[in-house]
């Protein structure tokens, strides 16, 4: 499929489902409203409402603190995910006796812990930051953990045989092996990046995509609020697109699979 | 049997190696293997195929802790990883994530040398084993005897004291086999290192080494024959095939292979039987 | 002279019941009375409580009862102007169950929403129910939050009644023009009959420790909410909602201002606690709670009017 | 290590974080205290409250609903996960066409959908179910379709040699080979589900532990708060166990790693 | 040299086959490959290690499209997937997840037969490749050359009309070797299946083929031999290398081998030269 080819087939999706979404707010079906625009507004009101925002530019404020918490949680959270995915799969008794730790850790409810976010960071953007951290930390965490102890056994032998400490080890077998594992989870972090940083401006904050959002909601504007998401997953794919950028740098010595 | 001047690279005293299997029974792949490898020394290691070459290299790369009996590197036990030995893998070992020339160049670069400088060498050593064109490809990108080269070069350029090597020229063809053994011996000649070498061709096994060491076929396999090649050194791998003391060993040894290879298929065919 | 830098946490800024607060900031009134208050908003009340007490921010704008509730807990809050005289919450029958349900006593063994199971709108039901001689947990309570989840609620009827506030309810009359009011404490009508005199809701509130020692800043902020609420009730709600920061007005102008008609009356005049009003506070938590109730709470000590009588003999509003 | 010690250690662990939770809420460290109990609590008021509810027996109820929830929001989740992982990593073409907007809808924060899953599903547990999911899926499909896409070349060539159709190649050789990467994310995502479970009790609903959570928050009674996260924590331990059988019955064939 | 009477099984013509290198270069392996295995015909490949034999396999079993040039296989042209053969592959390629047995019943469970009879007949199998004992063994508990042997039952097993073979008797020892050669030319003789064997032994080329194909060196390497076996069958492989008529033959291909072979060394371990 060429990439012209590609591209017109996702506009077309987008077309489609934009075009359902009015339909449905707008025309009964059997009678009634299958969307109730109450609750979903429609297509057009919230796309005016995106221009409305970049024409008169009060979204840029906003969407700059979102971007940046983001990104802060997504290196932040990934970088302590992956240091500390390594060093439990290296240190396995470490690991063995914080595995239930971890894992009661994971299944905290995060929004509840927004007020002592709150208290050790305050209300400003590292409380965001926070929450995006626990998200992304534990989703990188697992993989990576797992992609460690994925390495092939020959191959790991292989290096050890030629003499390397558990540095050159990390370097040269584990990292580059666990590599694939990790953009996996880099991919289903980006988003969550995101998620914990409006999450945390949705729950307090004076700024922000997730404050715009509250505010829309707050005054049951709808499209305000679609707007606001809408915005956010523009920039998510603008953010992934980095990442898969260097995922293709790092991988380049994979096979390219064989058309089927 | 062991050159009593010199001291002993490896030694494997009745080393026996066991492995549980899933079932959780145990399967006794080698049994009381008693070998000593003295320093400079060539042994090749010929048996028929699963008796246990490759676990017994294991066992002396320290990969493999024995069940019952001990290994000793330089006369000292060996806790751990052999440091000394270079290990030529049986399969496919290479960094995947590595060009062939960074594969070799590794070897140096964790010693601590300069990349450039380890870059040049490997340059060199991948030339000597015919594949100077072939610096930048990944491995994925090689066919297999030319995995199998980068490998002996990455395990080369080391120089490692003690060379463990299974089956290293097995998927090469006859010539560049004799290429490849001529680099080996040359190699060998020049500061001696112990090295034991698996091969499945007794012929190569007799050019090649000093002592040719015959396994029985598993389960429990032993080491059931020792014979010193006595050819003159140095030799030239095709040329000393020519020589009569060669093709009476040849003989000698093949009589008693044979024999228990099919004592072995015979006993691992049946169902439920050794395994 | 350097500003003094306030940070106020408002619990729930896009509630009308909070518009003084935001409305003294888009009026200038902070800065003409020598403060630079940035504002932040948080989910509920009792977060923007949380932020106070763990000092990342300084003044609380959110109900007065916290300061109620948490003097049970050895907190001591202490409000220092109050701008909403009545509590403005609302118990509201759903539309489809407008037929079964006529009075309060009908509620019990039904399932009502509140904000959140130990909120005020929870407490605010359980003292209804309580005063209208049913036992306080005879209805179910259900958490549906104060938005749209709510009014999905209502409208679909998987709750039978429920405690809103503005501008929810207007969002439900808007589309049910005979819509069933139980009580509704927006107005000066229905909070006297429930509660006997007024009721604080929205309130400037901090620890006593900050407002001890933080006393120009308290009485400047109290001094530009007066000159606020002055504003709020010489003007029309149009002018209201024009000074209104766009986002929190929303697309749907007359949403919004037929909630602010609403909501007119509720705003303070004086800024004042009536001491009656902090009694009914607390006699409503002693309802619900029976750490409340034991813990022989001093009223007086959670509120101070002290600011505002400097206000009014300085002047309103620090000229 | 042996079974014995590894449990000594945890215990250990356990007792460590609460002598220094206990420690640092009591005792002022340079004249303040660490962890201020109105946002702490302390083990001991937590503890006692754990035993409250379990002896008086009200928290079955909410437990049951909650675990319920979660076990649901998994098993739903990752069932969904894995069928679109696999389906997108077969049909190229789908994957690209769909791959940003998969994205787009990762990072749309859930929170704000509760009202439309409040509309959709009622405020009985499927709300919070659905909630669950859409933290859920995501996990597992990304894992699951990198998974899929990391089989070995070789392997997969053998396999379509003897013969095999698309559904047998998706039996014997997809699936198997991406039960790693699909078990690594279902053990992130078991937490995941449990914290939609509870945030979307915690937006509205009538029981649950995240309602419990919710109530003691409005009162301000942190040690509620905290007993409920330590009784979801330990759920999600068992729930985790279940999983990790799961895995090594299906995974007995993996060689076992090499003591180092 | 077709027998004209036979139809074509594999027909692979003027095939040229190219990889686009990282560097985005292209590396022809095969240039204008043209050879034709009748129906029946057993056809040995021998050529220098990285000459193009696997890729020459790969092209016949529909893994790689050459970039010019045809396959035809009994005479229709091929599209996708060549459902006639069954491919030893060079690498280890069984299903890790599956027991040694399951890994040889899964080629007949594919074509539906039923559970129990697929394991009575792969237990089969497994004995006669001298594995019936290690049924239960998952692939990485087994050596080697055990894993090449069930490997090779299972393509047997599903009996198909082609078979393409890289290197099958590599890691064996030369007994087993000429156990399974023997097998293999059983099967083979039954049923008259078309086979491409690649091998790097000349003399097991010889004593198995009904025609030995010689490729070229690479870069772009070619056919540059096919010589008729004219040895009679049935023929034992050990007995026929007593064979006058084979040791000329052996002679007279190894003398071309050996050429090209030294001139693919040559070329290939120049730095950047070819690849
Ligand atoms: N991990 C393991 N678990 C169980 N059995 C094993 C394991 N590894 C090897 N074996 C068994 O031990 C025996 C010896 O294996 P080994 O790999 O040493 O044979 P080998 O002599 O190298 O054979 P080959 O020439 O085929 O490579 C074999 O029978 C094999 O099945
Ligand atoms: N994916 C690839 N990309 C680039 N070059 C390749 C690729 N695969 C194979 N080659 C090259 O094509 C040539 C032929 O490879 P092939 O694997 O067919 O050799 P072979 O004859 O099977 O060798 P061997 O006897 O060592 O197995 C080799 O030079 C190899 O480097
Ligand atoms: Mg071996
Ligand atoms: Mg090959």
């Amino acid at each position: 499929m060429s990439r012209v080819t590609l591209l017109f087939c996702q506009v077309m999706v987008a077309v489609i489902v934009l075009a359902l979404w009015q339909a449905f707010t707008t025309v009964p079906v059997f009678g009634r409203i299958l969307l109730p625009p109450f609750f979903f507004s429609n297509p057009i009101d919230v796309f005016s409402q995106i221009v409305k925002w970049f024409s008169s530019g009060v979204i840029w404020k906003h969407l700059a603190i979102t971007l940046w918490e983001s990104i802060l949680a997504f290196v932040i959270g990934s970088v302590a995910g992956i240091l500390v995915g390594f060093w439990f799969a290296r240190q396995p008794r470490v690991a063995a006796v914080f595995d239930p730790y971890v894992k009661m850790t994971n299944a905290l409810p995060r929004v509840v812990l927004a007020p002592i976010f709150a208290l050790w960071f305050g209300l400003g953007i590292w409380s965001k930051v926070a929450l995006g951290v626990t998200l992304v930390f534990f989703i990188v965490f697992f993989n990576v953990y797992q992609g460690v102890k994925e390495v092939s056994t020959t191959v790991l032998d292989n290096g050890r045989m030629l003499g390397m400490n558990e540095r050159q080890l990390m370097r040269h077998v584990y990292w580059p092996s666990a590599l694939s594992w990790m953009f996996s989870s880099l991919h289903t972090s980006v988003g969550f990046a995101v998620v914990g940083a409006v999450v945390g401006e949705y729950l307090g904050a004076a700024a922000g995509l997730g404050y715009l959002i509250q505010q829309a909601e707050g005054v049951f504007d709808v499209a305000g609020v679609f707007a606001g998401m809408f915005v956010l997953s523009a920039f998510v794919i603008l953010i992934d697109m980095a990442v898969t950028l260097v995922e293709r740098r790092l991988l380049v010595w994979r096979p390219t699979v064989r058309e089927s | 049997m062991v050159d009593k001047a010199k001291p002993t690279a490896v030694a494997l005293e009745d080393a026996t190696v066991a492995f549980r299997l899933a079932d959780s029974r145990i399967f006794t792949a080698v049994e009381k293997a008693r070998l000593a490898v003295a320093h400079g020394e060539f042994v090749a290691i010929v048996g028929p195929t699963g008796c246990g070459k490759s676990t017994l290299l294991n066992v002396a790369a320290g990969l493999l802790k024995p069940a019952a009996g001990s290994v000793r590197i330089f006369d000292q036990p060996l806790a751990g990883l052999n440091r000394d030995a270079g290990y030529l893998f049986q399969a496919d070992a290479l960094f995947p994530w590595k060009t062939a020339i960074d594969n070799v160049a590794i070897g140096l670069e964790i010693k601590g040398a300069p990349r450039g400088k380890a870059l040049e060498q490997a340059q060199a050593w991948l030339t000597s084993v015919g594949l100077g064109a072939f610096a930048n490809r990944y491995p994925h990108m090689l066919s297999g005897g030319q995995r199998k080269r980068v490998g002996l070069a990455q395990v080369l350029i080391r120089d490692p004291k003690i060379l463990l090597m299974d089956e290293p020229f097995g998927p090469l063809d006859a010539q560049t086999r004799q290429v490849m053994g001529n680099l080996l011996l040359e190699l060998w000649s020049a500061d001696r290192k112990a090295v034991l070498f698996v091969t499945h061709d007794l012929e190569e096994a007799i050019a090649l080494a000093d002592r040719v060491v015959i396994m029985s076929a598993g389960p429990g396999s032993r080491i059931i024959g020792d014979w010193r090649v006595e050819l003159p050194r140095p030799r030239d791998i095709f040329e000393v095939r020519l020589d009569k003391q060669f093709h009476e060993l040849h003989r000698e040894i093949w009589g008693v292979l044979k024999e228990e290879v099919m004592k072995g298929y015979a006993q691992s065919s049946q169902r439920g039987g050794a395994a | 002279a350097a500003q003094s830098k306030v940070t106020i946490a408002v619990g729930g800024g896009a509630c009308l019941c909070y518009l003084p607060t935001v409305l003294a900031k888009q009026l200038g009134e902070y800065e003409k009375a020598g403060l630079a208050v940035e504002l932040v908003d948080l989910k509920g009340g009792s977060d923007a409580l949380k932020a106070v007490l763990g000092g990342s921010a300084d003044v609380v704008s959110g109900y007065f009862d916290h300061c109620v509730n948490l003097a049970a807990k050895r907190q001591e809050l202490q409000s220092f102007v109050v701008y909403d005289r009545y509590p403005g919450l609302v118990l509201v029958v759903s539309p489809k169950h407008t037929a079964e349900i006529n009075s309060i006593k009908d509620l019990a063994g039904k399932k009502v929403g509140v904000s959140a199971p130990g909120s005020s709108t929870d407490f605010f039901l359980k003292y209804l129910l309580k005063k209208n001689g049913l036992d306080p947990t005879s209805a179910s309570v259900i958490g549906v939050g104060l938005g749209a989840t709510a009014v999905a609620a209502m409208e679909q009827g998987q709750i039978d009644a429920a405690v809103m506030l503005d501008p929810s309810v207007t969002v439900l009359q808007g589309s049910h023009a005979d819509l069933k009011i139980l009580s509704d404490t927006r107005t000066q009508h229905d909070t006297l009959a429930v509660f006997g005199g007024e009721y604080p809701g929205g309130a400037l509130y901090s620890t006593a420790a900050w407002v001890k020692s933080h006393e120009k800043e308290a009485q400047a902020l109290t001094n530009a909410i007066l000159a606020t609420l002055a504003w709020i009730h010489s003007h029309s709600p149009e002018d209201i909602m024009a000074k209104m920061p766009e986002q929190m007005v929303g697309k749907n102008k007359e949403l919004y201002l037929a909630a602010l008609k609403n909501t007119l009356a509720m705003y303070s005049e004086t800024g004042r606690m009536d001491p009656k009003g902090a009694d009914a506070v607390l006699a409503v938590f002693s309802e619900g709670s029976p750490e409340v109730a034991k813990a022989n709470i001093d009223v007086g000590k959670t509120y101070t009017n002290r600011f505002v009588e400097q206000a009014k003999t300085t002047g309103q509003g620090a000229k």
